[in-house]
């Protein structure tokens, strides 16, 4: 009984907080808004010159799946999650390990060379861009000896590990938009190989692909606030009030910080992410360490 | 019901695996290789091994996606544009699978699994860190090294760009004085990239 | 007219532009504007805005663009005179409310024939024979950064790019996303003074480095207000006369404009990284691109 | 089995969706060519892409199967305490031996 509620919290969660993000997006970042989206849906679709079919359509759907896969683990109340799986940050980064997969098919399929290009520099940046994520997953796991989300938010009544894993918000803010393809780390879609892997897109797979997009932000900004946040928990409101809440902010803080950094050409991303990110999530697991003990 | 899950997990992981050579294209074939590996690693969720299952999910899908970029890096028609037969050497091929399959069988067969049952509540994850960090520390700790020397290994064997200079020029230090031989020790003969100044 | 179509007539407009000689500073202006929304490709859009009179030479490249733009399209032409904006919102409340649909121009065959051919029909024989689906395969050849002998891809881009300036024909050759050789086989189209604009240049390397937003921010005489922008452009990148494209870029910000003679693109662009050839194209006045910039 | 059963149902319903939403489209020849801005390819654009970092990839799988070991190990790593605490600073020793190594070779840029 409780499961099937909190299925239908996941989904719900996901699909007005699609709506959200989009209303978001169009008033902080300057992207298409809900409008935009009905407007793609209505375009007519293209096929380009021998695509592969099957992954073409299957990207935006397995996108939209691993955004839903990813909110299941987030508990909605204190202790209660859809999936409360002693694995559970281990599902998250299985899920980010897949959208790389995904967002590679999505450009590779269409057998055009931007799409193309824009993939294979998703994968050069977003598999290193994930290693910064699991330091901070593998972190948050420490002070509650448990790799369940349930457990991470239990462990953060005291003090939300905001406080006590300071490096821990900004490190997964490059996971969240590496994973929803945004801002510095957009490296799928760039303006100047004319959109990248949504290059050759139009109508309702376009449209698809941007409402998966979203979803993820979504999805990644619930994990966000559970990580960091403390999730469900706060005083008064009912928990997932609170979670809706937190991740409402963290969804506005990606959007509002992704429009306003400027994105290096990739060979200097690269670089950064191995010589900078990784660096400092070394610090940032020896501190929690330390401060865990 | 769990016989039954697993059962089918099986079959879709021999499935796809199977449609790893039936398939044209490059990028396809990785991928069916990565499913299989997704069916297997969701036998291990329902085996009470949620973090292993879970892991193996998570690394194939990495390493899948690397295997990926290199298959299309280095073969011919890797979009299968051209239909092609993705086996080769068919003889040999299949006696080699039929051997590996027996061999597996009879390991599977005379190997004595754990009759015991994991108890519902068993923090599996937990056990499994205790062990890394108790009786199987030298396995532990032998793996880090081994794969450090992995990535030396892998960074001196395709990597152009060296400290030195690139690769294909020697990548020879420069001399202790000016104009002098090369520092550190000299390679002995046979090296094929020398350089006599 | 449905729920969802009245939803997507309260949507920015979504225009692919096709810029002539004379409008590109007009056009980038315009395309600011809330009502409108710059498509970066015309898979995106709904309405080809072709500005200007596209001379003869890019009129199959034109048609090309109109017919990748997906059904329900329309063109909308402007010389520059008018308000192109009004025009172009009635032309997609029209397409909206079920307004016939432009048909292709150009004639509904392959690039080269294939039907039929090869073992499979596929058009392809061997591995990597024939013209599969209509097009030959990439075949190998040197590379110049670490010289693994791997395909290369042959287009030629522009002349409506949106990443390079209108008019801009490069024949590209690309190993990877590095290019190996370029020849100009066509220069930008003449521009009014006002495209060497400092802050049309900013604005222009802005898009670019991911910043759509402060990109108009600019154009509108405004700040940026954006972090790491000249941190991203990597250093020593293209330089002409003594300055990088960082170099060009904080000069622009800072409001100067600038001199530059005609580079050499043949020689300057290979062994870049896409990304860094067009940031660095960006960073370039138009105006040193153009016919007798080039021709000199 | 929840979680594999709580998974296979999106995957499922998200594949239903989009075999319905986004039905087998068909494109006349001139609509279907690649965008490059007017221009033309000479090929097809599959072809064997040359990806740059490919020695950083080969150091990334080694890292990452490195990390997989650390999941385990934070679950008890306040329970064993110091000797928790030496283990991660082998680790990280190792790992850092890793980056510093491939930093230095200048594998993490375009080759």
């Amino acid at each position: 009984m409780i499961g099937a509620l909190l299925l239908l919290a996941v989904a719900a969660t996901l699909a007005a907080g699609t709506l959200l993000a989009a209303w978001l997006d169009r008033r902080l970042a300057g992207g298409g808004g809900i409008a935009s989206l009905a407007a793609d849906w209505l375009a007519g679709p293209v096929r380009t010159e021998a695509p592969d079919d099957m992954n073409r359509r299957l990207a935006p759907a397995w996108y939209l799946a691993l955004a839903a896969a990813g909110l299941c683990v987030v508990p909605f109340a204190p202790g209660h999650a859809a999936i409360d799986s002693p694995a559970g940050i281990a599902i998250w980064g299985a899920c980010e390990a897949l959208t790389v997969v995904v967002v590679f098919l999505h450009g590779w399929s269409p057998n055009a060379p931007f799409p193309l290009i824009g993939a294979y520099r998703y994968a050069a940046i977003g598999l290193p861009a994930m290693l910064p994520s699991m330091f901070v997953l593998i972190a948050a796991a420490l002070p509650a000896e448990s790799l369940s989300l349930v457990a991470i938010v239990d462990s953060q009544r005291g003090a939300w590990n905001v406080l006590r894993q300071p490096l821990g918000l900004p490190l997964f803010a490059v996971a969240i938009l590496s994973l929803t393809l945004r801002g510095p780390m957009d490296y799928a879609d760039g303006a100047d190989i004319a959109g990248g892997t949504s290059a050759e897109e139009a109508g309702p797979a376009r449209a698809l692909w941007q409402a998966a997009r979203l979803a993820m932000l979504v999805s990644a900004c619930a994990m966000a606030a559970t990580l960091f946040l403390g999730g469900p928990l706060g005083p008064v409101l009912p928990g997932p009030v609170w979670l809706w809440l937190k991740t409402a902010g963290m969804m506005a803080a990606i959007l509002a910080l992704g429009a306003r950094i400027a994105r290096p050409p990739p060979a200097r991303m690269l670089g950064l992410v191995w010589t900078v990110l990784l660096p400092l999530s070394f610090l940032h697991l020896l501190i929690s360490g330390v401060i865990a003990l | 019901m769990t016989d039954l899950v697993i059962a089918a997990l099986c079959l879709f992981a021999v499935w796809t695996g199977w449609r790893v050579f039936r398939v044209d294209s490059m990028v396809r074939a990785s991928f069916s290789l990565m499913l299989s590996f997704v069916a297997v690693g969701a036998v291990g969720v329902v085996l009470s091994a949620p973090y292993i299952g879970i892991a193996t999910i998570f690394m194939m899908a990495v390493e899948m996606m690397v295997m990926a970029i290199f298959m299309v890096m280095f073969m011919m028609n890797p979009a299968g544009l051209n239909p092609m037969v993705m086996v080769h050497q068919h003889r040999v091929a299949a006696v080699a699978g039929g051997l590996a399959f027996a061999g597996l069988a009879a390991a599977v067969l005379a190997a004595d699994p754990p009759a015991a049952r994991v108890a519902t509540g068993t923090d599996t994850v937990a056990a499994l860190g205790h062990e890394l960090l108790g009786p199987s520390m030298l396995i532990f700790e032998t793996a880090g090294v081994t794969l450090l020397a992995t990535m030396v290994g892998a960074v001196i064997l395709s990597s152009r760009r060296g400290r030195f200079g690139p690769a294909d020029d020697g990548s020879r230090p420069p001399g202790l004085e000016p104009g002098g031989p090369p520092a550190g020790r000299q390679p002995e003969g046979g090296g094929g990239h020398h350089h006599h100044h | 007219m449905s729920h969802l179509a009245r939803l997507a007539a309260t949507a920015p407009a979504p225009v692919f532009a096709a810029i002539g000689p004379g409008l590109a500073p007009a056009v980038e202006r315009l395309l600011a504007r809330p009502g409108l929304r710059r498509a970066a490709t015309p898979r995106e859009a709904a309405l080809l805005l072709v500005a200007g009179a596209i001379p003869d030479r890019a009129a199959g490249a034109l048609d090309r663009v109109h017919d990748q733009v997906p059904h329900p399209r329309r063109t909308v032409r402007w010389d520059g005179t008018g308000d192109i904006e009004r025009a172009l919102l009635d032309a997609r409340a029209d397409l909206l409310g079920g307004g016939e649909s432009a048909p292709d121009r150009r004639p509904d065959a392959p690039p080269a024939p294939w039907r039929g051919k090869g073992d499979h029909g596929q058009g392809g024989e061997g591995m990597m024979g024939g013209t599969p689906y209509g097009r030959p395969m990439a075949m190998t050849g040197a590379d110049i950064r670490d010289g693994l002998q791997l395909d290369r891809y042959t287009a030629r881009v522009g002349p409506f790019a949106p990443m390079l300036p209108p008019g801009l024909v490069l024949e590209v050759t690309l190993q990877g996303d590095v290019i190996v050789a370029v020849e100009v086989q066509a220069p930008a189209f003449d521009q009014p003074a006002e495209a060497d604009a400092p802050d049309l240049v900013a604005a222009r390397m802005l898009r670019l480095l991911g910043l759509p937003g402060a990109a108009d921010r600019v154009a509108a005489g405004g700040r940026p207000r954006a972090a790491g922008l000249l941190r991203a452009v990597p250093p020593g990148l293209v330089p002409v006369g003594g300055r990088d494209a960082r170099d060009r870029l904080a000069g622009c910000l800072a409001g100067r404009s600038q001199e530059i003679e005609p580079p050499d693109l043949a020689a300057l662009l290979p062994g870049l990284e896409w990304a860094e050839a067009m940031l660095a194209l960006a960073s370039l006045p138009p105006s040193s691109l153009a016919q007798e910039a080039l021709a000199a | 089995m929840t979680t594999l059963v709580i998974l296979s149902l999106w995957t499922a319903l998200a594949a239903f969706a989009a075999s319905r939403a986004l039905p087998e489209a068909a494109s006349t020849a001139p609509q279907a060519a690649p965008f490059l801005g007017g221009g033309t390819p000479d090929t097809h654009a599959w072809s064997r892409y040359h990806f740059r970092p490919y020695t950083m990839t080969l150091v990334f799988v080694a890292f990452e199967m490195e990390m997989m070991f650390m999941y385990p190990w934070a679950v008890v790593f306040v329970s064993e305490g110091p000797k928790a605490l030496a283990e991660m600073g082998m680790f990280l020793a190792i790992l850092s031996v890793g980056l510093l190594y491939g930093w230095r070779e200048g594998v993490f840029a375009w080759e």
